[in-house]
């Protein structure tokens, strides 16, 4: 961005997108925060691009024309500050921990952590490989539990749709996604989750196109509103 | 009026095809079930439905009209010609029916992104084709033209080339033979090949999200608002996955040829 | 010479090679499998021969010595095939102007000319069907037009005639006649009135290679090969000349009149003689025909007013009457007896 | 040997051909710029790899068998009887093309789910399918049978029924004639619609994590553990990625049947 | 009777029906297009005709009436088509065994089966090869063993002599007529020696109806249509009878002698007469032949010894020194005389 014509201060209410890279699970509260922002900004749009934190980051290194980047995890980040593709340095806005998810009527009667490592539970957690997953690893190592996990899955959602279903009898998903699920699921908190707590940052993107736009977005996810939105929706604070 | 009579099939070969279409169709049926009527209308109907829905309809008649202009050639090269190698490269064709989509989508990525393969000579043209509509109808062209391929080289070798050689002896050259003998002999098979791959380009959904990414109204496809709506709305999930398989349906019954046997 | 066709195909057995002048016809004759759609594949170019030369008007159209091979559709050759393969896409009308339009001849002419060869062939009324409602004879007769309306350098007729009924042969015979009078071309038939009327010279295949070429009547009435006598309707044995008489191949003795030029002893001949020539008796006859055969009689077939008898390697016509009094019918035992002097000898080039 | 001779192709039709071919290639050829050849060996030998890869080899090749047993008898009723509604049928067996496999995923566990359309039955008979490489199979079936169905439909309807009906005439019933007739005689449209569905079910990624789930020996093939791998180490995302591509070649050269002119 | 076959087609205009007893063969004869192939298609269960009836030793086949329609392969009804249609995949023994092997004869029973009819068409040297490997004659003969091999209880022969060799056609003939003596059986054929030789009766089929139906040797002896005339090679003219003479259809008076059953005046009649019973002349002669005709010779045939001189209705046999002393080649203007006591004249049924 060599001085492009981003200077978006002027009341001229030329119209304009601002273009949101965010994580699967910010897709309730950002498109609402979206709203916000474009009630605030008249004459501006904003567009999201909501996918995989790591689908996202390949995106942005390929030249994705995005101004904003949300992150379900810091690992993710870190890719792309470390190819310095970030413009101001990224800032924890939110957090989230694991919580059990059964079916409604719990049919294996789950009541604590301990229960998900009885015989014939059928359990669905996130892969290792995924920040959910490695989330409930700690979790299980932290209890010194052996989960025999029938699934372990790709994501978060493909976790809670098992159990949605009613295929699964218990699996470890984040709060704020039980929080989403609402009737469809019953969730079992349990202490052990303030082991693992997933950290979300966000940062405005070097080659912005509409840098100062890019940053009021980010502040209003800092700022009250914002935060009131993500608690709302099952956030914790950083 | 008279008509050509079919030999009978044997009986027993009703029961595993009966089987066969209830496999098929019974999770459509689930689907139909899981539907939530009262609401269907307004689901189906919002902005960025309404958006994903004409976009997806763009891109993928552009994909298929992209598809024939590059797969005809390429099934007709391989129907037709012989070369070393040439076994070799119609398995290569073949690979994007066998890749995943979203390696697929990364290896695009890799091609046309900006440091991808093409990414600097692109840029230096003042090309972006990544995250543009442009890049949908890639994505899509890249999983569906195997289709078109593979069907219409079949097509092409059953029907033979005794009368493209009876045309050439009455003096045709190869252009006048390729219109007015091969390609209306083919054409049911070409047809075929078009439904085909528009249909596997109106639900191409893992190379669109890595390659296009999803940005409404320019590349978030049915397919992938269907996606995004699980996360915040299963029952308009339903919904518009019961509106692309209406969609499908109708497109597919329009293009059908009325087949007779030749 | 005008047309020169030769070919070496080892896969099918086929080598041979022949030529003839511009604006001359040939009838390739031979028995089933001999090789006479080979040959024409070979100068048609759709078959590929490990050897092989065409030249049309001194213009080599394949040379493989010398690396020439034009594709199809720039030798001027136009084939029908034994196989019709009318274009199922198209009405008749088109099939047969698709030579024209393929000429470059605008699509009004080139369905005037299609209508007129249409007409030709007795098949106008059936310009606006598509061939697959065609019945099989009514195909041919498309197929010959559209042959025709090519208008080819080089015209390669297969079988042209088989599966037409006897109304519509001779009046196709006449029109083909007049078409070809004055193009080059090859006819490949089992009939020898076509050989007859529609070529000036035969060639005659067997087993792949060339057994007779020559003057379609000298051949037909002096044949040198068995099958070229079979399809002249004349008896002809085979075997060797003593200065006096033939000693003939399975062992017994032809006297007969040596024609020009005159054999020398121990050459190979060939006697002929025709079937009008042989009388036929219940027992061998004693008499002045010093050549007479113990014969089985396989088959009587009627000819004209005639019959013509039939047995495994001779022919005889007799009337009506004398089958009725010599009580013949086929598996009868019957001596063939013929004068000498109906008897021609040739020398085998 | 004396060769039977094909008509040239048009000269200009190769350039889009090569320009077809060139796209198809390019994206493979940017995934081998990006593999770690250094480590190529131990990343693609490591446990989970070779578990993965065994498991898409077992489960493709039980799909490739299911699809025949039920889609030859499929594309024979759809290509060979005439009845009321036969277009809008083939049409819906089609769908799986075009429904997003994550859809097809979660309609085969509206299906045959514990609580789908037949689950109850299912549990009655004490069968879980969930889970288990059943499952998989069951999802590549799904999305891989109307590649089957399809290919092998045109290739009956090319065929023709003119030699059924000879051998008909020659006092063969439906059995011998479909056994002695019919399928030899399409038997390398079989063939190309075996592979077809092979390489589909090698490359399904979407419906088989939505119904089956992703559990390493049983249920996560090659494309999941791609999928997996690519969050935590794209370099054995790329290389496992370009094995695939190498299995789906090797199994394509070696299913493709001599094809020569009928 | 024990073969009752008709059928109407409109699509095709195609209405007739015949019948004929077991063991007899019948040769369906007529121009193309004249619904030969339609009838045989309706017999072996190939084409559904709106109405038809086919009923085979008095088991109905088909009986649209009555909503009977056998599936081919429960009629035993074999058919041998225009086209070959061998299996390509199959090799030529393993066509030949196709139909014994279907019937559930021991695969080697059906292999030595299918020896032996090959080696009846003269093929038993392609046994091993494939279809695609064949010239266009001997696939032909390949498909008529085949269609003996399956022993069908009613067999059906469209050309079977279309492109086969002179070579073969007597001897294919000969074994045809061993097979079809005792069978009942349906010929379509343009020859008419196969018509002679092979059929007991003959149905003669024109634009789809039936012109005629009798036995062989009536039929080619006293033609009462134009088809069978000309194919018989009697020469037919037709008119009204007045009692004295035929007033023909185009004009002209003819003298001829009234066979039983005798016309009466305003009957519709044919006279027939042999091209052999044609005197030629180059001026209408004055003189007892009271019947002369001013004609344009079309054509010249050779005919064994003969030559053959067509017009556009009536045909002369004449002998090549006439053909010299009258100067006649095609285009010739001629008189055809013919005593009346050579015309024979037939009430039309
Ligand atoms: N496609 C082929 N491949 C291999 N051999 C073949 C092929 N076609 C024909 N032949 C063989 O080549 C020889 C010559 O065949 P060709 O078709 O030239 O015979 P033909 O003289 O035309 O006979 P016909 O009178 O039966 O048409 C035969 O022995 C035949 O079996
Ligand atoms: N498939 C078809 N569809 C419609 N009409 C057809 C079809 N096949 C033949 N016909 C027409 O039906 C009529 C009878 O055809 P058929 O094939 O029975 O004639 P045929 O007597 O066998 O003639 P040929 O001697 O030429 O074989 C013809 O006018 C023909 O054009
Ligand atoms: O966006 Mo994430 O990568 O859902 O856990
Ligand atoms: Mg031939
Ligand atoms: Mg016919």
């Amino acid at each position: 961005g060599c001085g492009s014509s981003d200077d978006d201060k002027t009341s001229a209410p030329k119209s304009e997108t601002l273009t949101v890279y965010a994580a699967a699970s910010l897709t309730g509260v950002f498109t609402d925060l979206g709203k916000k922002f474009e009630a605030d900004h008249p004459g501006v749009k904003v567009t999201f691009s909501f996918g995989g934190s790591s689908d996202l980051v390949t995106q942005i290194q390929q030249g994705a024309p995005a101004d904003v980047f949300a992150s379900a995890d810091t690992k993710n980040m870190d890719k792309l500050t470390a190819d310095g593709l970030q413009g101001d340095a990224p800032e924890n806005f939110a957090s989230n921990t694991l919580e059990i998810v059964t079916p409604p009527d719990n049919p294996a009667k789950i009541d604590s952590l301990d229960d998900l490592a009885k015989k014939g539970v059928a359990l669905v957690i996130c892969a290792p490989e995924v920040p959910c997953g490695s989330a409930a690893q700690k979790v299980e190592e932290g209890a010194k539990l052996t989960f025999k996990p029938v699934s372990e899955e790709q994501s978060v959602k493909d976790v809670l749709a098992k159990v949605t279903s009613g295929e699964a009898d218990a699996g470890l998903v984040y709060v704020t996604d039980v929080k989403a699920a609402g009737d469809a699921v019953n969730g079992v908190t349990f202490p052990e989750a303030a082991s693992a707590v997933n950290t979300y940052p966000i940062a405005t993107l070097k080659d912005s196109k509409h840098a100062a736009l890019a940053k009021a977005f980010v502040e209003l996810v800092l700022g009250t509103v914002g935060q009131e939105a993500l608690a709302g929706a099952g956030f914790a604070k950083p | 009026m008279g008509r050509t009579r079919t030999v009978g099939l044997p009986g027993w070969l009703y029961v595993p095809a009966l089987v066969g279409a209830v496999f098929v169709l019974l999770p459509l049926v689930a689907i139909i079930t899981k539907v939530d009527w009262a609401n269907f209308g307004t689901l189906i109907t919002s902005e960025s439905s309404k958006d994903a829905l004409l976009l997806s309809l763009r891109t993928s008649a552009a994909t298929t009209v992209l598809c024939v202009l590059l797969g005809v050639p390429m099934a007709l090269v391989l129907a037709r010609t012989t070369f070393p190698g040439q076994n070799v490269l119609r398995s290569l064709v073949l690979l994007p029916l066998v890749l995943p989509p979203v390696v697929g989508g990364l290896a695009l990525l890799y091609t046309f992104g900006r440091k991808g393969l093409l990414g600097h000579a692109l840029e230096v043209m003042d090309i972006r084709i990544a995250f543009s509509t442009m890049a949908v109808v890639l994505a899509q062209t890249f999983v569906a033209l195997p289709f078109l391929v593979v069907s219409l080289e079949g097509a092409l070798r059953t029907a033979g080339q005794r009368y493209e050689v009876v045309a050439a002896g009455l003096g045709a050259g190869p252009t006048t033979v390729f219109r007015r003998v091969t390609l209306p002999l083919v054409l049911p098979g070409l047809l075929a090949g078009m439904v085909l791959s528009f249909a596997r380009a109106l639900g191409e959904f893992g190379a669109t999200i890595t390659f296009a990414g999803s940005l409404q109204g320019v590349t978030r496809t049915l397919p992938l608002e269907i996606y995004l709506q699980r996360e915040v709305d299963p029952d308009a999930a339903v919904a518009l996955a019961l509106l692309l398989v209406v969609v499908a349906v109708v497109v597919i019954a329009l293009a059908r040829p009325d087949r007779r046997e030749p | 010479m005008s047309l020169e066709l030769g070919a070496r195909v080892a896969e099918r057995d086929v080598d041979a090679s022949f030529e003839i002048n511009t604006g001359q016809t040939v009838a390739l004759l031979g028995e089933n499998g001999a090789g006479k759609s080979t040959l024409l594949a070979v100068a048609a170019g759709l078959l590929r021969p490990e050897r092989g030369r065409v030249v049309l008007d001194g213009q080599p159209l394949l040379d493989t010595d010398n690396g020439v091979d034009l594709p199809p559709h720039r030798r001027g050759v136009a084939l029908l095939s034994q196989d019709p393969l009318l274009f199922p896409h198209l009405t008749v009308l088109d099939n047969v102007a698709f030579g024209p339009r393929s000429r470059g001849v605008p699509r009004r002419d080139a369905q005037q000319q299609a209508e007129h060869w249409l007409s030709q062939v007795g098949a106008l009324d059936l310009a606006g069907r598509k061939p697959g409602g065609l019945s099989g004879g009514q195909a041919q007769r498309v197929a010959i037009a559209r042959a025709l309306a090519a208008d080819p350098r080089l015209l390669l007729l297969d079988e042209p005639m088989a599966s037409l009924d006897v109304e519509v042969t001779p009046a196709l015979r006449q029109t083909l006649r007049g078409v070809l009078a004055d193009r080059t071309a090859v006819i490949v038939t089992h009939d020898v009135l076509d050989a007859l009327l529609l070529a000036d010279r035969v060639v005659v295949l067997e087993n792949g290679r060339i057994v007779e070429d020559g003057d379609t009547r000298v051949v037909l009435t002096r044949p040198r090969s068995r099958f070229a006598a079979r399809l002249a309707g004349v008896n002809l044995l085979a075997g060797t000349w003593t200065g006096d008489h033939v000693e003939l191949d399975d062992g017994g003795v032809l006297f007969g009149m040596a024609a020009e030029p005159l054999p020398q002893p121990g050459d190979r001949v060939v006697a002929t003689f025709k079937p009008h020539a042989v009388a036929v008796y219940r027992d061998l006859p004693q008499g002045s025909p010093r050549n007479s055969f113990g014969v089985r009689i396989d088959e009587l077939e009627p000819l004209g007013d005639l019959i013509r008898l039939r047995t495994e390697q001779l022919s005889a016509d007799v009337t009506l009457q004398a089958v009725a009094d010599l009580d013949l019918t086929p598996g009868t035992w019957a001596a063939f007896s013929v004068k000498a002097t109906e008897i021609d000898v040739y020398r085998l080039a």
